[in-house]
Protein backbone atom coordinates (compact mmCIF):
# COMPACT_ATOMS: atom_id res chain seq x y z
CA UNK A 1 0.00 0.00 0.00
CA UNK A 2 2.69 2.39 0.95
CA UNK A 3 4.97 1.68 -1.81
CA UNK A 4 2.01 2.07 -4.32
CA UNK A 5 1.08 5.19 -2.86
CA UNK A 6 5.05 6.04 -3.39
CA UNK A 7 5.30 4.92 -7.10
CA UNK A 8 1.62 7.22 -7.68
CA UNK A 9 3.12 10.11 -6.40
CA UNK A 10 6.26 9.57 -8.77
CA UNK A 11 3.89 9.32 -11.82
CA UNK A 12 1.91 12.28 -10.26
CA UNK A 13 5.28 14.34 -10.15
CA UNK A 14 6.71 13.06 -13.56
CA UNK A 15 3.21 14.49 -14.92
CA UNK A 16 3.63 18.61 -13.19
CA UNK A 17 6.74 17.88 -14.37
CA UNK A 18 5.89 17.19 -18.14
CA UNK A 19 3.49 19.95 -17.95
CA UNK A 20 5.89 22.22 -16.88
CA UNK A 21 8.02 20.90 -19.99
CA UNK A 22 4.51 21.88 -22.15
CA UNK A 23 4.52 25.11 -20.77
CA UNK A 24 8.22 25.79 -21.87
CA UNK A 25 8.36 24.36 -25.01
CA UNK A 26 4.85 24.79 -26.87
CA UNK A 27 4.66 27.25 -29.36
CA UNK A 28 1.96 29.81 -28.74
CA UNK A 29 -0.12 30.60 -25.69
CA UNK A 30 -3.74 28.65 -26.06
CA UNK A 31 -1.05 25.44 -26.94
CA UNK A 32 0.79 26.45 -23.25
CA UNK A 33 -2.23 27.18 -21.69
CA UNK A 34 -3.32 23.19 -22.75
CA UNK A 35 -0.19 22.06 -21.20
CA UNK A 36 0.16 24.08 -18.11
CA UNK A 37 -3.54 23.36 -16.79
CA UNK A 38 -4.47 19.57 -17.62
CA UNK A 39 -1.43 17.81 -17.34
CA UNK A 40 -0.61 19.73 -13.86
CA UNK A 41 -4.23 19.55 -12.60
CA UNK A 42 -4.04 15.19 -13.10
CA UNK A 43 -0.14 15.55 -11.86
CA UNK A 44 -1.32 17.48 -8.52
CA UNK A 45 -4.40 14.65 -8.37
CA UNK A 46 -2.16 11.98 -8.44
CA UNK A 47 0.31 13.69 -6.22
CA UNK A 48 -2.25 14.17 -3.94
CA UNK A 49 -4.03 10.47 -3.99
CA UNK A 50 -0.70 8.97 -3.70
CA UNK A 51 0.30 11.31 -0.60
CA UNK A 52 -2.68 10.51 0.91
CA UNK A 53 -2.14 6.23 0.16
CA UNK A 54 1.55 6.61 1.36
CA UNK A 55 1.01 8.13 4.63
CA UNK A 56 -1.95 6.58 5.73
CA UNK A 57 -1.26 6.80 9.21
CA UNK A 58 -2.09 10.12 9.38
CA UNK A 59 -5.83 11.69 9.67
CA UNK A 60 -6.07 13.72 6.61
CA UNK A 61 -7.61 11.77 3.62
CA UNK A 62 -10.70 13.44 4.20
CA UNK A 63 -9.22 17.03 4.07
CA UNK A 64 -6.80 15.64 0.78
CA UNK A 65 -10.24 14.46 -1.04
CA UNK A 66 -11.58 17.94 0.07
CA UNK A 67 -8.85 19.54 -1.73
CA UNK A 68 -9.16 17.33 -4.98
CA UNK A 69 -12.91 18.67 -4.96
CA UNK A 70 -11.64 22.00 -4.54
CA UNK A 71 -8.81 21.52 -7.33
CA UNK A 72 -10.94 20.27 -9.77
CA UNK A 73 -14.14 22.98 -9.33
CA UNK A 74 -11.45 25.80 -9.40
CA UNK A 75 -8.64 24.80 -12.10
CA UNK A 76 -11.09 25.05 -15.06
CA UNK A 77 -12.84 28.12 -14.54
CA UNK A 78 -9.66 29.97 -14.02
CA UNK A 79 -8.02 28.41 -17.49
CA UNK A 80 -11.10 29.77 -18.91
CA UNK A 81 -10.86 33.27 -18.18
CA UNK A 82 -7.67 33.37 -19.15
CA UNK A 83 -8.26 31.27 -22.68
CA UNK A 84 -11.33 33.70 -23.15
CA UNK A 85 -9.16 37.04 -22.33
CA UNK A 86 -6.52 35.90 -24.41
CA UNK A 87 -8.63 35.36 -27.53
CA UNK A 88 -10.25 38.87 -27.19
CA UNK A 89 -7.14 40.71 -26.55
CA UNK A 90 -6.28 39.36 -29.92
CA UNK A 91 -2.81 37.47 -29.26
CA UNK A 92 -1.93 35.42 -32.49
CA UNK A 93 -1.84 31.94 -32.70
CA UNK A 94 1.22 30.03 -33.95
CA UNK A 95 2.50 29.31 -37.50
CA UNK A 96 1.37 25.83 -37.33
CA UNK A 97 -2.58 26.51 -36.98
CA UNK A 98 -4.60 25.49 -39.09
CA UNK A 99 -7.84 25.87 -38.00
CA UNK A 100 -9.66 28.00 -35.44
CA UNK A 101 -12.90 27.62 -35.05
CA UNK A 102 -13.94 30.26 -32.76
CA UNK A 103 -13.22 32.79 -35.00
CA UNK A 104 -15.34 31.31 -37.69
CA UNK A 105 -18.10 30.88 -35.66
CA UNK A 106 -18.31 34.66 -34.62
CA UNK A 107 -17.53 35.81 -38.42
CA UNK A 108 -20.76 33.36 -39.53
CA UNK A 109 -22.88 34.66 -36.69
CA UNK A 110 -22.04 38.21 -37.64
CA UNK A 111 -23.18 37.24 -41.17
CA UNK A 112 -26.05 35.78 -40.26
CA UNK A 113 -26.66 38.95 -38.03
CA UNK A 114 -26.27 41.25 -41.20
CA UNK B 1 25.75 53.33 -18.57
CA UNK B 2 27.74 55.35 -15.79
CA UNK B 3 24.46 55.31 -14.01
CA UNK B 4 24.43 51.32 -13.97
CA UNK B 5 28.42 51.42 -12.73
CA UNK B 6 27.09 53.55 -9.83
CA UNK B 7 24.41 51.51 -9.07
CA UNK B 8 26.50 48.37 -9.29
CA UNK B 9 29.07 49.93 -6.94
CA UNK B 10 26.52 50.97 -4.28
CA UNK B 11 24.83 47.00 -4.03
CA UNK B 12 28.83 45.87 -3.57
CA UNK B 13 29.44 48.46 -0.57
CA UNK B 14 25.94 47.43 0.39
CA UNK B 15 26.94 43.49 0.40
CA UNK B 16 30.20 44.20 1.91
CA UNK B 17 28.81 45.82 4.79
CA UNK B 18 26.00 43.09 5.58
CA UNK B 19 28.13 40.00 4.72
CA UNK B 20 29.75 39.86 8.31
CA UNK B 21 26.35 39.98 9.53
CA UNK B 22 25.60 37.00 7.44
CA UNK B 23 28.39 35.11 8.74
CA UNK B 24 28.05 35.82 12.11
CA UNK B 25 24.79 34.96 12.26
CA UNK B 26 23.96 31.82 15.21
CA UNK B 27 20.63 31.55 15.49
CA UNK B 28 18.65 31.54 19.33
CA UNK B 29 19.18 28.01 21.00
CA UNK B 30 17.02 28.73 23.69
CA UNK B 31 13.54 30.51 24.88
CA UNK B 32 13.57 34.01 26.07
CA UNK B 33 11.86 33.91 30.03
CA UNK B 34 8.91 35.42 28.31
CA UNK B 35 8.09 32.87 25.95
CA UNK B 36 9.55 30.08 28.28
CA UNK B 37 6.82 31.09 30.35
CA UNK B 38 4.37 31.23 27.03
CA UNK B 39 5.45 27.63 26.39
CA UNK B 40 5.03 26.38 30.17
CA UNK B 41 2.22 27.30 30.76
CA UNK B 42 0.07 28.75 27.67
CA UNK B 43 -0.95 25.27 26.83
CA UNK B 44 -2.95 24.15 30.19
CA UNK B 45 -3.69 27.62 31.34
CA UNK B 46 -5.48 28.46 28.51
CA UNK B 47 -6.77 25.18 26.49
CA UNK B 48 -5.48 26.63 23.14
CA UNK B 49 -3.57 23.70 20.64
CA UNK B 50 -2.19 26.57 18.90
CA UNK B 51 0.00 28.47 20.79
CA UNK B 52 0.44 31.47 18.41
CA UNK B 53 -3.55 31.80 18.60
CA UNK B 54 -3.18 31.95 22.55
CA UNK B 55 -0.24 34.58 22.30
CA UNK B 56 -2.64 36.53 19.91
CA UNK B 57 -5.77 36.95 21.29
CA UNK B 58 -5.05 36.50 24.59
CA UNK B 59 -1.76 37.36 26.31
CA UNK B 60 -1.33 39.96 23.52
CA UNK B 61 -4.73 40.32 22.87
CA UNK B 62 -4.74 44.17 23.49
CA UNK B 63 -2.11 44.59 20.25
CA UNK B 64 -4.62 42.72 18.16
CA UNK B 65 -7.42 44.91 18.91
CA UNK B 66 -5.19 47.72 18.13
CA UNK B 67 -4.35 46.20 14.78
CA UNK B 68 -7.96 45.60 14.29
CA UNK B 69 -8.30 49.36 14.87
CA UNK B 70 -6.06 50.42 12.33
CA UNK B 71 -6.97 48.23 9.87
CA UNK B 72 -10.64 50.19 10.44
CA UNK B 73 -8.73 53.82 10.26
CA UNK B 74 -7.06 52.57 6.65
CA UNK B 75 -10.62 51.16 5.27
CA UNK B 76 -11.99 54.65 6.39
CA UNK B 77 -9.26 56.59 4.53
CA UNK B 78 -9.94 54.79 1.36
CA UNK B 79 -13.93 55.01 1.79
CA UNK B 80 -12.97 59.49 2.56
CA UNK B 81 -10.35 59.86 -0.80
CA UNK B 82 -12.58 57.78 -3.13
CA UNK B 83 -16.20 59.12 -2.67
CA UNK B 84 -17.18 59.73 -5.64
CA UNK B 85 -18.92 62.82 -8.06
CA UNK B 86 -20.77 60.81 -10.59
CA UNK B 87 -19.53 61.92 -13.55
CA UNK B 88 -21.79 60.00 -15.84
CA UNK B 89 -19.15 59.10 -18.64
CA UNK B 90 -19.33 54.94 -18.02
CA UNK B 91 -16.67 53.46 -20.79
CA UNK B 92 -18.59 50.29 -21.29
CA UNK B 93 -17.35 46.94 -19.88
CA UNK B 94 -17.42 43.46 -21.11
CA UNK B 95 -19.50 40.74 -19.93
CA UNK B 96 -17.75 37.91 -17.96
CA UNK B 97 -19.35 34.56 -19.41
CA UNK B 98 -21.97 32.15 -18.34
CA UNK B 99 -19.16 29.56 -17.42
CA UNK B 100 -17.65 32.36 -14.91
CA UNK B 101 -21.17 33.51 -13.47
CA UNK B 102 -22.72 29.76 -13.04
CA UNK B 103 -19.04 28.88 -11.45
CA UNK B 104 -19.15 31.72 -8.97
CA UNK B 105 -23.27 30.45 -8.07
CA UNK B 106 -20.98 27.78 -7.40
CA UNK B 107 -18.13 28.44 -5.55
CA UNK B 108 -19.49 31.67 -3.50
CA UNK B 109 -21.32 29.59 -0.95
CA UNK B 110 -18.24 27.11 -0.82
CA UNK B 111 -15.76 30.22 -0.04
CA UNK B 112 -17.57 31.89 2.62
CA UNK B 113 -18.31 28.18 4.35
CA UNK B 114 -14.51 27.62 4.17
CA UNK B 115 -13.97 31.43 5.57
CA UNK B 116 -15.98 30.82 8.82
CA UNK B 117 -14.07 27.58 9.29
CA UNK B 118 -11.13 28.95 9.03
CA UNK B 119 -12.00 31.11 11.81
CA UNK B 120 -14.09 28.98 13.98
CA UNK B 121 -10.52 26.56 14.09
CA UNK B 122 -8.51 28.89 15.02
CA UNK B 123 -7.13 27.53 17.92
CA UNK B 124 -6.74 24.13 16.44
CA UNK B 125 -5.65 25.13 12.71
CA UNK B 126 -2.89 27.98 11.28
CA UNK B 127 -5.62 29.53 10.79
CA UNK B 128 -7.10 32.72 12.30
CA UNK B 129 -9.70 35.60 12.18
CA UNK B 130 -7.60 37.70 10.11
CA UNK B 131 -7.33 34.63 7.34
CA UNK B 132 -11.40 33.81 7.43
CA UNK B 133 -11.68 37.21 7.07
CA UNK B 134 -9.66 37.43 4.30
CA UNK B 135 -10.85 34.09 2.84
CA UNK B 136 -14.47 35.70 2.72
CA UNK B 137 -13.51 38.88 1.52
CA UNK B 138 -12.23 37.30 -1.80
CA UNK B 139 -15.39 35.34 -1.81
CA UNK B 140 -16.91 38.73 -2.44
CA UNK B 141 -14.06 40.06 -4.87
CA UNK B 142 -15.01 37.24 -7.57
CA UNK B 143 -18.73 37.77 -6.97
CA UNK B 144 -17.91 41.50 -7.99
CA UNK B 145 -15.51 40.09 -10.71
CA UNK B 146 -18.34 37.62 -12.21
CA UNK B 147 -20.56 40.12 -12.64
CA UNK B 148 -20.34 43.68 -13.15
CA UNK B 149 -24.15 45.05 -12.04
CA UNK B 150 -23.25 42.93 -8.35
CA UNK B 151 -24.16 45.39 -5.89
CA UNK B 152 -23.04 45.10 -2.32
CA UNK B 153 -25.34 46.09 0.31
CA UNK B 154 -23.22 48.95 2.26
CA UNK B 155 -25.86 49.56 5.19
CA UNK B 156 -25.60 45.64 6.26
CA UNK B 157 -21.65 45.82 5.58
CA UNK B 158 -21.39 48.48 8.08
CA UNK B 159 -23.89 47.02 10.47
CA UNK B 160 -22.05 43.85 10.87
CA UNK B 161 -18.76 45.74 11.50
CA UNK B 162 -19.38 48.20 13.79
CA UNK B 163 -21.53 45.20 15.67
CA UNK B 164 -18.56 42.91 15.62
CA UNK B 165 -16.52 45.49 16.50
CA UNK B 166 -18.39 46.21 19.66
CA UNK B 167 -18.86 42.87 20.81
CA UNK B 168 -14.92 42.29 20.63
CA UNK B 169 -14.67 45.25 23.13
CA UNK B 170 -17.81 43.72 25.10
CA UNK B 171 -15.77 40.16 25.65
CA UNK B 172 -12.60 41.92 26.71
CA UNK B 173 -14.66 43.70 29.23
CA UNK B 174 -16.54 40.77 30.19
CA UNK B 175 -13.00 39.29 30.78
CA UNK B 176 -11.83 42.08 33.04
CA UNK B 177 -14.77 41.39 34.97
CA UNK B 178 -15.53 37.68 35.45
CA UNK B 179 -11.86 36.72 34.95
CA UNK B 180 -8.54 38.27 35.48
CA UNK B 181 -7.93 40.80 32.64
CA UNK B 182 -8.82 42.18 29.41
CA UNK B 183 -9.32 40.01 26.99
CA UNK B 184 -8.98 37.06 29.27
CA UNK B 185 -10.66 33.99 27.69
CA UNK B 186 -11.35 31.89 30.92
CA UNK B 187 -14.45 33.24 31.46
CA UNK B 188 -16.31 30.01 29.41
CA UNK B 189 -15.59 26.76 30.11
CA UNK B 190 -12.15 25.63 29.50
CA UNK B 191 -13.79 22.21 27.89
CA UNK B 192 -11.68 19.26 26.27
CA UNK B 193 -8.31 20.26 24.93
CA UNK B 194 -7.84 19.84 21.05
CA UNK B 195 -11.73 19.80 20.64
CA UNK B 196 -13.82 22.59 18.41
CA UNK B 197 -15.64 23.86 21.58
CA UNK B 198 -12.36 24.51 23.85
CA UNK B 199 -10.22 27.54 25.09
CA UNK B 200 -13.16 29.11 26.59
CA UNK B 201 -14.05 32.15 24.92
CA UNK B 202 -11.43 32.10 21.38
CA UNK B 203 -13.42 30.85 19.18
CA UNK B 204 -15.95 33.47 19.73
CA UNK B 205 -13.15 36.44 19.73
CA UNK B 206 -11.59 35.03 16.64
CA UNK B 207 -15.64 34.80 15.21
CA UNK B 208 -16.14 38.91 15.96
CA UNK B 209 -12.69 39.48 14.35
CA UNK B 210 -13.04 37.29 11.36
CA UNK B 211 -16.60 39.44 10.46
CA UNK B 212 -15.22 42.62 11.64
CA UNK B 213 -12.01 42.36 8.98
CA UNK B 214 -14.01 40.26 6.62
CA UNK B 215 -16.78 43.67 6.46
CA UNK B 216 -13.64 46.18 6.27
CA UNK B 217 -11.97 44.30 3.68
CA UNK B 218 -15.15 44.37 1.42
CA UNK B 219 -15.61 47.82 2.06
CA UNK B 220 -12.04 48.61 0.87
CA UNK B 221 -12.72 46.47 -2.58
CA UNK B 222 -16.28 47.56 -2.74
CA UNK B 223 -15.05 51.45 -2.75
CA UNK B 224 -12.03 50.88 -5.14
CA UNK B 225 -14.64 48.83 -7.56
CA UNK B 226 -16.73 51.84 -7.87
CA UNK B 227 -14.27 54.09 -8.48
CA UNK B 228 -13.52 52.70 -11.79
CA UNK B 229 -15.99 54.81 -13.82
CA UNK C 1 12.66 2.56 -0.34
CA UNK C 2 9.24 4.09 0.02
CA UNK C 3 10.90 7.55 1.84
CA UNK C 4 13.30 7.70 -1.09
CA UNK C 5 10.99 7.44 -4.03
CA UNK C 6 8.61 10.24 -2.15
CA UNK C 7 11.50 12.46 -2.06
CA UNK C 8 12.73 11.79 -5.39
CA UNK C 9 9.03 12.81 -6.48
CA UNK C 10 9.04 15.76 -4.48
CA UNK C 11 12.42 17.01 -6.31
CA UNK C 12 10.74 16.56 -9.53
CA UNK C 13 7.98 18.95 -8.34
CA UNK C 14 10.45 21.29 -7.51
CA UNK C 15 12.46 21.47 -10.68
CA UNK C 16 8.49 21.89 -12.47
CA UNK C 17 8.17 24.94 -10.38
CA UNK C 18 11.66 26.30 -11.83
CA UNK C 19 11.00 25.09 -15.32
CA UNK C 20 7.12 27.22 -15.08
CA UNK C 21 9.06 29.97 -13.69
CA UNK C 22 11.77 30.28 -16.78
CA UNK C 23 8.52 30.76 -18.50
CA UNK C 24 7.30 33.69 -16.70
CA UNK C 25 11.00 34.85 -17.30
CA UNK C 26 10.23 34.36 -20.88
CA UNK C 27 6.88 34.76 -21.87
CA UNK C 28 6.63 37.58 -24.64
CA UNK C 29 2.64 38.64 -22.79
CA UNK C 30 1.73 39.11 -20.11
CA UNK C 31 -0.90 36.78 -20.31
CA UNK C 32 1.86 33.54 -20.79
CA UNK C 33 3.30 34.92 -17.45
CA UNK C 34 -0.39 34.68 -16.19
CA UNK C 35 -0.27 30.96 -16.91
CA UNK C 36 3.08 30.42 -15.83
CA UNK C 37 2.06 31.64 -12.62
CA UNK C 38 -1.40 29.54 -12.58
CA UNK C 39 0.77 26.48 -13.43
CA UNK C 40 3.34 27.28 -10.36
CA UNK C 41 0.08 27.97 -8.08
CA UNK C 42 -1.12 24.03 -8.79
CA UNK C 43 2.54 22.60 -8.40
CA UNK C 44 3.32 24.50 -4.93
CA UNK C 45 -0.11 23.13 -3.56
CA UNK C 46 1.50 19.87 -4.40
CA UNK C 47 4.82 20.54 -2.72
CA UNK C 48 3.01 22.12 0.41
CA UNK C 49 1.16 18.80 0.82
CA UNK C 50 4.86 17.08 0.25
CA UNK C 51 6.34 19.15 2.85
CA UNK C 52 3.34 18.22 5.60
CA UNK C 53 3.89 14.84 5.06
CA UNK C 54 8.28 15.25 4.72
CA UNK C 55 7.80 17.45 8.06
CA UNK C 56 4.96 15.41 9.73
CA UNK C 57 2.60 17.95 10.36
CA UNK C 58 -0.80 17.64 9.28
CA UNK C 59 -2.27 21.21 9.83
CA UNK C 60 0.05 22.13 7.40
CA UNK C 61 -2.91 20.81 4.87
CA UNK C 62 -4.71 23.81 5.98
CA UNK C 63 -2.41 25.68 3.38
CA UNK C 64 -3.00 23.86 0.50
CA UNK C 65 -7.08 24.40 1.07
CA UNK C 66 -6.58 27.79 1.26
CA UNK C 67 -4.43 27.83 -2.03
CA UNK C 68 -6.81 25.18 -3.59
CA UNK C 69 -9.62 27.80 -3.13
CA UNK C 70 -8.31 31.26 -3.46
CA UNK C 71 -5.65 30.89 -5.38
CA UNK C 72 -8.23 30.87 -8.89
CA UNK C 73 -9.62 34.52 -7.78
CA UNK C 74 -6.51 36.46 -8.77
CA UNK C 75 -5.74 34.74 -12.09
CA UNK C 76 -9.63 35.48 -12.87
CA UNK C 77 -9.00 38.91 -11.77
CA UNK C 78 -6.13 38.89 -14.16
CA UNK C 79 -8.15 37.79 -17.12
CA UNK C 80 -11.12 40.44 -16.57
CA UNK C 81 -8.37 43.40 -16.72
CA UNK C 82 -7.33 41.99 -19.62
CA UNK C 83 -10.09 41.46 -21.41
CA UNK C 84 -11.14 44.92 -19.79
CA UNK C 85 -13.83 43.70 -17.91
CA UNK C 86 -13.41 45.48 -14.30
CA UNK D 1 16.80 18.33 1.69
CA UNK D 2 15.45 21.46 3.44
CA UNK D 3 18.11 22.85 2.24
CA UNK D 4 17.99 22.58 -0.83
CA UNK D 5 14.38 23.76 -0.46
CA UNK D 6 15.29 26.94 0.78
CA UNK D 7 17.81 27.75 -1.51
CA UNK D 8 16.14 26.87 -4.77
CA UNK D 9 13.05 28.78 -3.21
CA UNK D 10 14.74 31.86 -2.20
CA UNK D 11 16.79 31.83 -5.99
CA UNK D 12 13.44 31.90 -7.67
CA UNK D 13 12.21 34.59 -5.02
CA UNK D 14 15.31 36.96 -6.04
CA UNK D 15 14.68 36.40 -9.88
CA UNK D 16 11.35 37.44 -9.03
CA UNK D 17 11.97 40.62 -7.59
CA UNK D 18 14.41 41.17 -10.32
CA UNK D 19 12.17 40.66 -12.72
CA UNK D 20 9.59 42.74 -11.31
CA UNK D 21 11.64 45.83 -11.11
CA UNK D 22 13.15 45.38 -14.80
CA UNK D 23 10.06 44.86 -16.66
CA UNK D 24 8.67 48.01 -18.71
CA UNK D 25 4.63 46.34 -18.40
CA UNK D 26 3.36 47.28 -14.97
CA UNK D 27 1.20 44.26 -15.41
CA UNK D 28 3.92 41.90 -15.63
CA UNK D 29 5.14 43.44 -12.31
CA UNK D 30 2.16 42.32 -10.89
CA UNK D 31 1.99 39.06 -11.94
CA UNK D 32 5.81 38.70 -10.77
CA UNK D 33 5.04 39.64 -7.08
CA UNK D 34 2.46 37.57 -7.22
CA UNK D 35 5.16 34.86 -7.86
CA UNK D 36 7.23 36.51 -4.72
CA UNK D 37 3.79 36.10 -2.33
CA UNK D 38 3.85 32.44 -3.67
CA UNK D 39 7.25 31.58 -2.56
CA UNK D 40 7.60 33.16 -0.08
CA UNK D 41 4.12 31.37 1.74
CA UNK D 42 5.68 27.97 0.41
CA UNK D 43 9.40 29.36 2.37
CA UNK D 44 7.70 30.12 5.18
CA UNK D 45 6.27 26.37 5.80
CA UNK D 46 9.59 25.41 5.47
CA UNK D 47 10.95 27.20 7.97
CA UNK D 48 8.14 26.45 10.23
CA UNK D 49 5.85 29.32 10.58
CA UNK D 50 2.04 28.02 9.31
CA UNK D 51 0.69 30.70 10.65
CA UNK D 52 2.64 33.68 8.80
CA UNK D 53 2.37 31.05 5.72
CA UNK D 54 -1.31 31.02 5.65
CA UNK D 55 -1.78 35.03 5.97
CA UNK D 56 0.73 35.00 2.91
CA UNK D 57 -1.32 32.58 1.26
CA UNK D 58 -4.74 34.18 1.64
CA UNK D 59 -3.58 38.03 0.92
CA UNK D 60 -1.34 37.17 -1.86
CA UNK D 61 -2.76 35.37 -3.90
CA UNK D 62 -6.45 37.29 -4.42
CA UNK D 63 -6.67 40.65 -2.00
CA UNK D 64 -3.22 42.45 -3.09
CA UNK D 65 -3.28 41.63 -7.27
CA UNK D 66 -6.99 42.95 -7.42
CA UNK D 67 -5.80 46.14 -5.36
CA UNK D 68 -3.40 46.94 -7.92
CA UNK D 69 -5.02 45.71 -10.88
CA UNK D 70 -8.06 48.27 -9.96
CA UNK D 71 -5.38 50.87 -9.54
CA UNK D 72 -3.34 50.03 -12.55
CA UNK D 73 -7.43 49.89 -14.70
CA UNK D 74 -7.40 53.61 -13.34
CA UNK D 75 -4.68 54.94 -14.60
CA UNK D 76 -5.39 52.99 -17.98
CA UNK D 77 -8.74 54.48 -18.39
CA UNK D 78 -6.80 58.32 -17.99
CA UNK D 79 -4.10 57.63 -20.12
CA UNK D 80 -7.20 56.63 -22.85
CA UNK D 81 -9.25 60.06 -22.37
CA UNK D 82 -6.10 62.31 -22.14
Amino acid sequence: MELAGAIITLIGSIFLFLGALGLLRMPDIFNRMQAGTKATTLGSILFLTGSAMAHAECTCTGKIVILILFIIFTNPLSSHALARAAHFIGIPLAKKTVKDDLAEDEKKEEGGQL
Amino acid sequence: MVKKIFIVIILGFFAVMLLPLAKDFTPFQELSPVAEKYVEDGPEELGSANLVTSVIVTYRGLDTLGEVAVLFIAAAGVGFFLRKEEKGDKTPKRGSSQILQSGTAFLFPLILAFGVYIFLHGHLTPGGGFQGGVVIASGMVLLLLSSASAKINENVLHLVESLSGASYVAIGILGLVLATGFLDNRFLDLGEFGTLLSAGAIPLIYSFIGLKVGAELVGIVNNMQKDQS
Amino acid sequence: MVNIIYQIAGAIALAAILLAFIRMIKGPTAADRVVALDAMTIISISLIIFLAATLQRVIYIDIALVYGLISFVGIVAIARYLERGI
Amino acid sequence: MTTIIIAVLGAIMIAAAVLAIVQKSLLSAVIAAGAISLLASLLYIVLAAPDVAMTEAAIGSGLTTIVFLFALNKIRKEDKHG
